[in-house]
Formats: structure tokens, C-alpha cells, sequence
């Protein structure tokens, strides 16, 4: 196979696939052609047209760009609106994952309904991954790769802002938060023995 | 249950389908800005109250964000307003933290108001930071709402087929099997040699009636006789010994384990 | 809307269309553009590619390029090994035929299943060369071409007669097989355990 020969089967094999395809499916689906440059040429080929190749979690697709959503948003909705609930439940797992129910209600301060993690599993967005090894053996969720392929998301590391929650050490626990917060308190309190003002409770900067 | 546990245990939050809200309930002419319904429990009511502090979630103050809920909760009530528990418990809770936080320092709570109002304020930040992440993932290009797959994919078809594989070798062995398993079968009885207990019963009791001392049972077999009845004549002695044991006319004895048997007549 | 701009949302309007539009129902879609244009240049840039655009009937859609149709529709080979039963009946034509289904039966002593001879012939090492002239006219089966060679035969005189067989061990029965394995086995122990004495149990002859 010439190698323009293997990129335009490459393309014809994209386009004409009813799922996003990884890479290893498209080579298999080839005879065992080595697909990766094929997919790069095309990324770079398609980049400026009104239909690009994208990569979601591991799979490729082609797609339509994003500024022309104005032009092509449908006239009835086809993406299911989801409760606040139901998007903050998304979140949490998106950013938290693998992570159980109770964990998912300790971060909202209320209990989950149960249809709202069904919702989210039947829309093929969070799926389970097994159990936490603790006492009770909790089921734990994690998202999916169509999760990344409907959000836009190459990988979890595209989470908008998931760097800088984590360097703030927003997906940590409250507990370990607060084991740091007190223990850097205590130093700083050792450290200056002053009038602290004890009646407002400041986090740590 | 401890003061912690009344912030932490999510059995203290309510599901978030069954507030029916007070806003509702309010009048018109209320001037009072009460919107519960618009709540999913009170860590969401405290997030918004601190929000609305227009500062660093970090550097909110808590005592007056206690205040701000107590006073909602005292307007609702004397609207007599109905209040779920969970904002009745969250309000006594802000109630004693804040009584906590403005009494002298006492070494010996624990944990201390501080420790109790940081957890707080860190919960409030990690659920803040959860639903900015949602608003910011539901603002993506979204699939299939501002970005589209193709509409009308041919489709992929893979179609298997079997190759099949079969060897030379098992093809005649298959026809052998087949040969053999059918053929007619015929069983052959062989013709062997052997002494029958009546003989052998017999033998030995005319034997043991000419000699009285004893002897060793293969003493009792034909001399000269053929590997394969010897075999069946020193089985069908040795039960013939046993019988005539049994009957009184003969005695059996035997040294060792596997040792030769003896065998002696006895006189009537 | 720059040109460009019309290109591409024309671009990603079929590439998201269900079904082949016309140049006025595109037109329509993009708030009264003249896409005829668009069209033409859309056409040229997809020419040489994986991917075309084609007008059938005043309807424009994007199709595999006709020369990687095949790649839309694969075959994958499996490698199966056949069955005990459907290697029997190969040998019972191979001997036999022309063979009727009821004549295979009568040879194997037990029945055949339809599919049995289904996979021969799948496998194209069997067919149906006619109907035997008796009551019911069964069809008749035989070997073909392909069975030879993959078998590495001249013809049907190479396979060995029935007095090879013989010869091989190939038509005992299994039970006189198995009882003869035996025999060797409780000779070599007799001679090895020459020392016993006539009270000791001795392997059967």
C-alpha cells in the first residue's frame, strides 16, 4: 500500500464507521497497517476544514468544527438536559474518579437520588469499575470514553481546570486538607506564640 | 453524634427531590429574599450566603456567615415557614460554633472551633470548586449539539469466514475408526486349562487320607503340570483346604505372612 | 460569511446530513447562501481523497471513494479445525462416493446432522454431483478438486486400502488396541519382577 494509499483508506475507514475507532481497531480493520503517521497527516489535513479528525480518549472521529455550531444546531434538542444534580454528580465523578456514592454525597452535603447515577449510566456517561476495598465493599464509578468523546475531551487531563483544582488541593479529601491546614496552623501559632485572632478560622493560604 | 458529624454524615443532608420549598409559601408582600427551594440542602444554602460575600472562598468570614443563615432560618420561622430538619440541625450546629468561636479559648475542647469552622469553609470550597467544573464541562462543544458526527456513516462489515483444516493423517485414521467401529464383533472364548474345586476337593482328600504328617499345600498339585493350571489348581486346593478345615477332616497352619501353608489330615 | 467560511459550513452541513440534500435545501439551511459554488470547490478538494463528494439526482452526499468500497465490507479468515464427526463423513465420501447422505449414515452407524455437510462443503472439499435414480432420488456427494490438493492427493486411488489400514492398526477396534497397550505393559512388569513366587498375582497373558 502506497503510503497517500493508506492515509485516504485511513480516512475512508473513519468516515464510514458508526463508532469512534482507536487506532489498533483501524489498523486491525487494515490487514495490521501501522495507522499512527496516517492519523496525524489527516489530524493536520483536516484541522482547517469545516470537519475535523479528533482523538477522545484513545479513539478517533471525524466531526464537525466546533465554530460552526451555530450553523448546524439542530432545531429540536437531541442532547438530553440534565438536572443540576445530575451535572454536579458528573463533575464530581469526572474529577474524583474512581469514586464511590458516599463519597460523591460527602462532597455535595446532600443524598443522591438514585435515578441520578442511572441517568448518568444510561446516557453511557459513567459506568462502574469495582468495589472500594473497605468495609461495605462500595460500588465505584469512573466516566467512560464516550464521556470524553461528548465532552469534547482527549483525555481526563483536558478536564477544564483539573490542574489547577488539584495543585489547590481541591480534589483532595477534607480530612487530609485539614490535617495540613491544622498542622501548618500549629507551626505558624508555635512559631509566632501571638494573639492569634481566635474568633475567625482562616484557611491556610 | 459529635458536632464533626453533624457537617460530614451525609444521613444529616436530605434527598434532593423531596424539598418542596419555602418560597412558595411566602406571601407577596414579604420583602424577605427567601428562595430555599432553589437549595439542595443547607451546605448549598452556606455556599450561596458566602458567595454572596463577594470574596475568596478562603477568606470568607465564617462567624458572619453564620449569622447570615441564623437570620434566614429566624425570618423563615416567624413566617412559620416549614422548615426541613436538615437546615434546622445545620442552624443549631452554626449556633453552637459560633458560641464556640466567640467564648474564650477552652484548651480543652476538641476539636476546637477552628478545626470545626475550617472544615467548613473546606467543604465549601471542594463543593464551589465541583460546581464550577460542571458549569465549565456542560459550556464544552458537546456532541451532537455543537459539534456532529457524520450523519449517515456507511458503516464498517467485517464478515468472517472459517477456514477449515483438516490433515491427511486424520482423515484416514477417521475412516478407520469408522471401519472398526462398525465391523461385526465377534467374541472368542478362549480354552484354558483348569481344575475344578470338585477335583481339586478330591485330589486333596485322598491325598491327605495316605499321609498324615504335614505337608505344604503346593505338595497337593500336580507335579508336572502346565504354568497355567498350576495356577488354577493352586487356587482351587487352597479353597478345597478351606473346606475340608471347615469340614472338620483337615487342619491348616501357617508360619508367616505369605508364608507356605501347611496343611495336615486328622483322623475321624 | 467569508467564502471560505461558506465552504466549510456547507462542508460540515452534508457531513452531518442524514440524507443527501439538494443545493437549495443547503442553501436554505445556511440562511439563503448561493452555495453552488461551495459545492463545486468542495467537489475539486475531495477528488483525489478517501472521502467524495458526489451529486446523484441534484442531491449532494459524501461517499467512500468507489476504489475503497472494499474496505467498507471485510472478510476475516478463522482458522477452524474440523469436528471428529465432519472428518469421518469427509472419509466415508472420500472412499465411497458418490455417497447419499442415508448411505453415510448407514456406514458411520449413527446419524449425521445437516450441518455436518454444510461445513464440507463450505470448506469446498465436498459437493453435490447429482441424485441417486431410487425412490426419493437423494443428491450424492463428492469430492472435489480442492480436496485433493489440500489434501496433497494424485487422485482418490492414493488413499490407502482397507488391507493398509489393516496393516497401520488403523481398523482394530479400539478396544483390542487399548488391550494389546496393555499386554506390553504387563509384560514388561512380569519380567521385571521374575523373582515372585507362584502365590503372587501375576499380569494377565
Amino acid at each position: 500500500m502506497r503510503p497517500d494509499d493508506l492515509v485516504r483508506a485511513v480516512e475512508a475507514t473513519l468516515f464510514a464507521a458508526e463508532e469512534p475507532m482507536t487506532a489498533e481497531a483501524i489498523s486491525t480493520h487494515l490487514g495490521g497497517a501501522n495507522v499512527k503517521d496516517a492519523l496525524v497527516q489527516l489530524e493536520v489535513q483536516y484541522r482547517e476544514r469545516g470537519v475535523q479528525l479528533v482523538e477522545r480518549g484513545k479513539r478517533w472521529h471525524f466531526q464537525t468544527a466546533p465554530d460552526l455550531a451555530h450553523l448546524l444546531r439542530r432545531e429540536r434538542e437531541e442532547v438530553r438536559r440534565l438536572s443540576r444534580a445530575a451535572t454536579e454528580v458528573l463533575a464530581i465523578v469526572a474529577y474524583h474518579e474512581p469514586v464511590s456514592r458516599a463519597e460523591i454525597e460527602s462532597i455535595r452535603g446532600v443524598q443522591t437520588a438514585k435515578g441520578t447515577l442511572d441517568v448518568l449510566m444510561e446516557a453511557g456517561w459513567v459506568r462502574i469499575v469495582g468495589r472500594r476495598e473497605v468495609p461495605g465493599r462500595p460500588v465505584i464509578y469512573a466516566t467512560t470514553p464516550e464521556f470524553l468523546s461528548h465532552f469534547g475531551l482527549e483525555s481526563r487531563r483536558d478536564l477544564p481546570g483539573i490542574d489547577e483544582l488539584r495543585a489547590a488541593g481541591l480534589l483532595d479529601p477534607v480530612e487530609d486538607a485539614l490535617a495540613e491546614a491544622m498542622d501548618t496552623v500549629g507551626k505558624q501559632e508555635e512559631a509566632a506564640d501571638n494573639d492569634s485572632d481566635e474568633t475567625e478560622a482562616e484557611a491556610p493560604d | 453524634m459529635s458536632e464533626e458529624g453533624l457537617i460530614d454524615s451525609p444521613a444529616v443532608s436530605f434527598a434532593e427531590d423531596e424539598w418542596q420549598g419555602v418560597a412558595t409559601a411566602a406571601s407577596e408582600d414579604q420583602a424577605l429574599y427567601l428562595e430555599l427551594d432553589g437549595w439542595e440542602g443547607p451546605l448549598d444554602l452556606l455556599l450561596d450566603l458566602a458567595r454572596r460575600q463577594k470574596v475568596d472562598l478562603r477568606r470568607i468570614s465564617i462567624l458572619e456567615l453564620v449569622d447570615q443563615y441564623l437570620t434566614y432560618i429566624e425570618q423563615a420561622e416567624a413566617l412559620r415557614l416549614e422548615l426541613a430538619a436538615d437546615y434546622l440541625v445545620m442552624a443549631a450546629w452554626l449556633a453552637y460554633l459560633k458560641s464556640a468561636l466567640l467564648l474564650p479559648r477552652d484548651e480543652q475542647v476538641d476539636p476546637s472551633p477552628e478545626e470545626l469552622a475550617l472544615r467548613l469553609q473546606l467543604r465549601l470550597q471542594r463543593l464551589a470548586a465541583m460546581r464550577d467544573a460542571a458549569a465549565r464541562l456542560m459550556g464544552r462543544d458537546r456532541l451532537g449539539r455543537d459539534v456532529f458526527r457524520r450523519g449517515a456513516p456507511e458503516g464498517l462489515r467485517v464478515d468472517r469466514k472459517n477456514k477449515w483444516q483438516c490433515d491427511w493423517f486424520a482423515l484416514v485414521q477417521a475412516y478407520g475408526q469408522v471401519k472398526a467401529r462398525t465391523a461385526p464383533v465377534v467374541h472368542m472364548v478362549r480354552d484354558r486349562m483348569v481344575m475344578t474345586l470338585d477335583s481339586a476337593l478330591s485330589r486333596v482328600s485322598a491325598m491327605l487320607g495316605v499321609n498324615l504328617d504335614w505337608m505344604e499345600l503346593k505338595d497337593f498339585l500336580p507335579p508336572h503340570a502346565d504354568p497355567k493350571l498350576r495356577r488354577s489348581a493352586m487356587a482351587s486346593s487352597f479353597v478345597a483346604a478351606l473346606e475340608l478345615a471347615r469340614l472338620g477332616k483337615a487342619e491348616l497352619q501357617q508360619d508367616s505372612v505369605f508364608g507356605p501353608l501347611m496343611l495336615r489330615g486328622i483322623k475321624a
